[in-house]
């Protein structure tokens, strides 16, 4: 916001007060952010967690894509479920430094990443991926 | 502390507050059994022990944050219905909190329970995922099993506020024995201020009574029981002829025995003001597992409990469906 | 529970109760000195086999209590004592709702506080300690405990968690201030140091804090000192609270006063000795 | 079709703190807190007087400050949305 000394109107007369300029923003820009609930950064001294790739009640066969989703098992370009539940520290170790938990390779880690990342509230796993997150 | 009958006691006679001589023990079973937010209502006032009296406090508080939160996930859903012109009736806590129940006070509400008309599903189900929820599962088969047989959509959450909504159309599943009358229930729901509705106190009693029973294997049953004896009391006080109403109202739903069973439990653990008969064996085994807790907030009595999980399964369902639900998720765990 | 231990910590008591001898005893020597829970202890921790089996086999400790985090993994035995420290951290990341909780490390001078957060690895715990051992009166290095009526922060001085390469500043410490060291930790190599008798005997002391510092530690970073808003201030710290949200409109108050009254700077730093003479130069003026 | 409705809760049920040019808000029937940036308290400010469409919410803030947009309709239409979303306005 910026003010502008007085003017005068249409009329000729001065306005009463000084006038306040309001940018309205553009349609795409964002004036509302909503603080959501953190268990943050207590992260590491909290827990010693683990996230199941992907979740037990997701589906225990299914396989991974690229983009994180679920598909059925064998479709082509998707990545078989993980024999077994993925530390907190490797988790952080992907999604920060893409380094890939060992015996996984790097596209497969991509798509484990983004499978975690998808995670939702009420999912295995979940309570540990928000622990593992960092505040911007 | 070898079981929650303390506690019990605490709840129904808070007066006799001055006979804990060990609080750690009885807030952690209080915690485990999510009863900490009703005892630390009862016990509002009550001259305590500094400590005990500022953990209590802030568990009022707690609660206070809870209902806020539970009343705030009930209006979006109304917003997010409203334009299909469908009743929307709050279940459970949410409903309870709505409608300004002693039964909501200090109460845990976990996720948003809603029962709509079955033929009203389709267009909820769009309304919902059009502003914000998403399934939380993608399993197609548990997607069928809930379609098929259950009484609720598969569970959906919302994508900015994480909270889950469970859709009801019925109060039991379709595979339950006892068949509900879910028209009358509908019919007869009972208005809240903003648009919302809740069951009307007979069918709340009902539902609350068939949830501790028929629908889980009793886990949080003492809660659930508590809910029960404040509705109740509640109830009767505001209308003398509640419980022939509610006896009338248990028998057309095919509920009868559970309510009375309820309403024995109730009577028998929380002193709720209505004898309606002795306690059979097989309510004494429903209070025993009620009970089966320890002081550091430890479940007990391991052999009660998984009995009592096995019969949860077989009042669900029919032995045959039953055995191709465990055949299924065999194989899934094996795969 | 066989073995069980009581702890008071500024202002917060725990019951821990655990399976095994070991982790109660490696707690008793920790925490040699505090006082006992008086009365009733705010939060439970339970430390006990997954499997009933898994008590002799292969022990390994389930980390319970009041609350409890469902993909919490178990730790084996010989980290017993980290599965308690775990614990206490969980139950107080969960279930604390008399204060406001801060992920911070916090000292004091004079009876004003000064308070460090950042995230894991910003070196929190490391410069408290270090300045708890330098004339400041350590008040945490892990949660900060913000008053909801009166704005000042309690201390909660837990035993310092060091770790890989912050163990060198255990060099020359007496040992009876140390826990055993833990290897093979998720986290690494760690090991506890027991905050010192001032410490400890003024744990009932809260005090009012007086500058906020976002520490950020980068070999190669040159040292430096940055402004930070008050809205960015608040921001970060609801990030770097567990329970912010459940608090409520008094959390908000609390904090939006607490960011009011109070300088906030984020500094970078590459060695400790760059972190204190930073803090040096803007102490006299906060 | 007629154009939709929005209104706000009154602004006692908000606690507003402002920071730096921006609305730190804390919103009672929630118990959720939001960052505002302009305009979005002072579409807030528009609606406290009642429910208004997104034409008259324009006029209104157009009464009190000089705006600066080169839509201002599709721009108030915008931060509507945002709000909506938040759960601090709704459509009547």
């Amino acid at each position: 916001m910026s003010e502008k000394s007085d003017s005068v109107d249409e009329n000729g007369g001065t306005l009463p007060s000084r006038r306040v300029v309001l940018a309205l923003g553009a349609a795409a820009a964002s004036t509302v952010v909503t603080i959501r609930p953190a268990l943050a950064q207590t992260a590491g001294s909290v827990l010693n967690c683990e996230i199941p790739v992907p979740a037990p009640q997701a589906g225990s066969g299914n396989f991974i894509a690229a983009d994180g989703s679920l598909v059925p098992p064998g479709t082509p370009g998707a990545y078989p479920p993980l024999s077994r539940p993925l530390k907190g520290e490797e988790v952080r170790a992907m999604l920060n430094g893409g380094r890939a938990p060992a015996g996984v390779n790097g596209e497969a880690a991509q798509a484990y990443a983004n499978y975690i990342r998808r995670l939702q509230a009420g999912m295995s796993g979940f309570t540990c991926y928000a622990s593992l997150q960092m505040p911007r | 502390m070898r079981d929650a009958r303390l506690l019990v006691r605490l709840l129904a006679e808070p007066d006799r507050a001055g006979e804990v001589r060990d609080w750690t023990s009885l807030i952690a079973l209080a915690r485990a059994e999510s009863l900490i937010g009703s005892l630390a209502w009862r016990l509002e006032g009550l001259d305590l022990p500094a400590p005990v009296e500022a953990l209590l406090e802030a568990a009022r508080r707690d609660g206070e944050a809870a209902r806020v939160q539970a009343l705030w996930e009930a209006e979006m859903a109304r917003r997010a219905l409203a334009p299909l012109g469908i009743p929307v009736i709050l279940l459970k806590g949410t409903a309870y909190a709505a409608a300004g129940l002693e039964a909501g006070r200090g109460r845990s509400i976990g996720d948003l329970d809603i029962l709509v008309p079955r033929r009203g599903l389709p267009d909820v189900e769009r309304a919902l995922l059009a502003a914000g929820w998403e399934w939380v599962k993608e399993d197609s088969y548990d997607d069928q099993y809930y379609r098929r047989w259950m009484h609720e959509l598969p569970p959906l959450i919302h994508r900015e506020r994480d909270r889950m909504i469970d859709v009801h159309h019925a109060i039991l599943p379709l595979t339950a024995r006892p068949r509900p009358d879910m028209a009358a229930m509908v019919a007869d729901r009972a208005p809240l201020a903003d648009g919302l509705f809740t069951l009307s106190p007979p069918d709340m009693i009902v539902h609350a009574a068939a949830h501790l029973f028929a629908d889980g294997d009793l886990a949080g049953g003492l809660r659930n029981l508590w809910d029960i004896d404040r509705l109740l009391r509640e109830f009767a006080e505001r209308d003398p002829g509640f419980w022939t109403a509610l006896r009338e109202r248990a028998n057309r739903h095919g509920l009868l025995a559970t309510v009375e069973r309820a309403v024995r439990l109730a009577h028998h653990l929380y002193a709720t003001p209505a004898n309606w008969g002795q306690l059979t064996v097989a309510d004494r085994l429903y209070c025993r597992r009620l009970v089966a807790r320890d002081g550091w907030g430890r479940a007990k009595r391991p052999l009660t409990r998984l009995g009592f999980y096995i019969r949860s399964h077989w009042l669900r369902m029919p032995p045959l469906l039953l055995a191709r639900h465990l055949w299924v998720k065999a194989r899934k765990a094996r795969r | 529970m066989n073995h069980v231990f009581g702890l008071k910590v500024g202002p917060v008591s725990f019951r821990i109760g655990s399976q095994w001898r070991g982790p109660v005893a490696a707690l008793r020597r920790l925490y040699a000195g505090y006082p006992e829970p008086d009365g009733v202890c705010d939060f439970t921790v339970r430390l006990e086999a997954e499997r009933i089996w898994r008590r002799w086999l292969r022990p390994s400790v389930a980390i319970r209590g009041d609350y409890v985090l469902p993909d919490a993994a178990p730790l084996p035995l010989a980290q017993g004592l980290l599965a308690a420290e775990m614990g206490m951290n969980l139950q107080m990341a969960l279930g604390q709702k008399r204060f406001l909780l801060l992920h911070a490390a916090s000292v004091e001078r004079d009876g004003r506080a000064l308070l460090l957060t950042g995230h894991s690895g910003a070196g929190k715990s490391t410069l408290a300690a270090l300045l708890g051992e330098r004339g400041w009166r350590f008040m945490g290095d892990e949660f900060a405990l913000l008053d909801l009526e009166d704005g000042r922060l309690h201390p909660f001085p837990r035993a310092v968690s060091l770790k890989n390469e912050s163990l060198g500043l255990l060099n020359g410490m007496d040992p009876g201030r140390l826990g055993p060291v833990l290897e093979g930790t998720p986290k690494g190599t760690i090991r506890h140091l027991r905050p010192n008798p001032e410490a400890v005997a003024r744990m009932g002391e809260a005090a009012r804090p007086v500058l906020i510092l976002f520490p950020r530690f980068g070999r190669g970073l040159e040292p430096a000192v940055r402004e930070v808003g008050a809205a960015e201030a608040f921001m970060r710290l609801t990030q770097a609270s567990t329970n912010y949200v459940a608090l409520g409109e008094r959390g908000f108050d609390a904090l939006a006063r607490f960011v009011g009254a109070l300088p906030s700077k984020a500094i970078d730093y590459a060695d400790t000795a760059q972190a204190e003479a930073l803090i040096d130069d803007l102490w006299p003026a906060a | 079709m007629a154009a939709s409705r929005y209104a706000a809760d009154p602004p006692d049920a908000m606690r507003r703190v402002e920071l730096e040019g921006l609305t730190l808000l804390y919103h009672r029937t929630s118990g959720l807190t939001h960052f505002l940036a302009p305009p979005a308290p002072e579409i807030l400010d528009a609606l406290a007087a009642g429910p208004a469409s997104a034409a008259e919410v324009a006029a209104s803030i157009g009464e009190r400050f000089e705006i600066e947009s080169e839509d201002p309709a599709a721009a108030i239409a915008a931060r509507l949305a945002e709000l909506e979303a938040a759960g601090l306005v709704w459509r009547t």
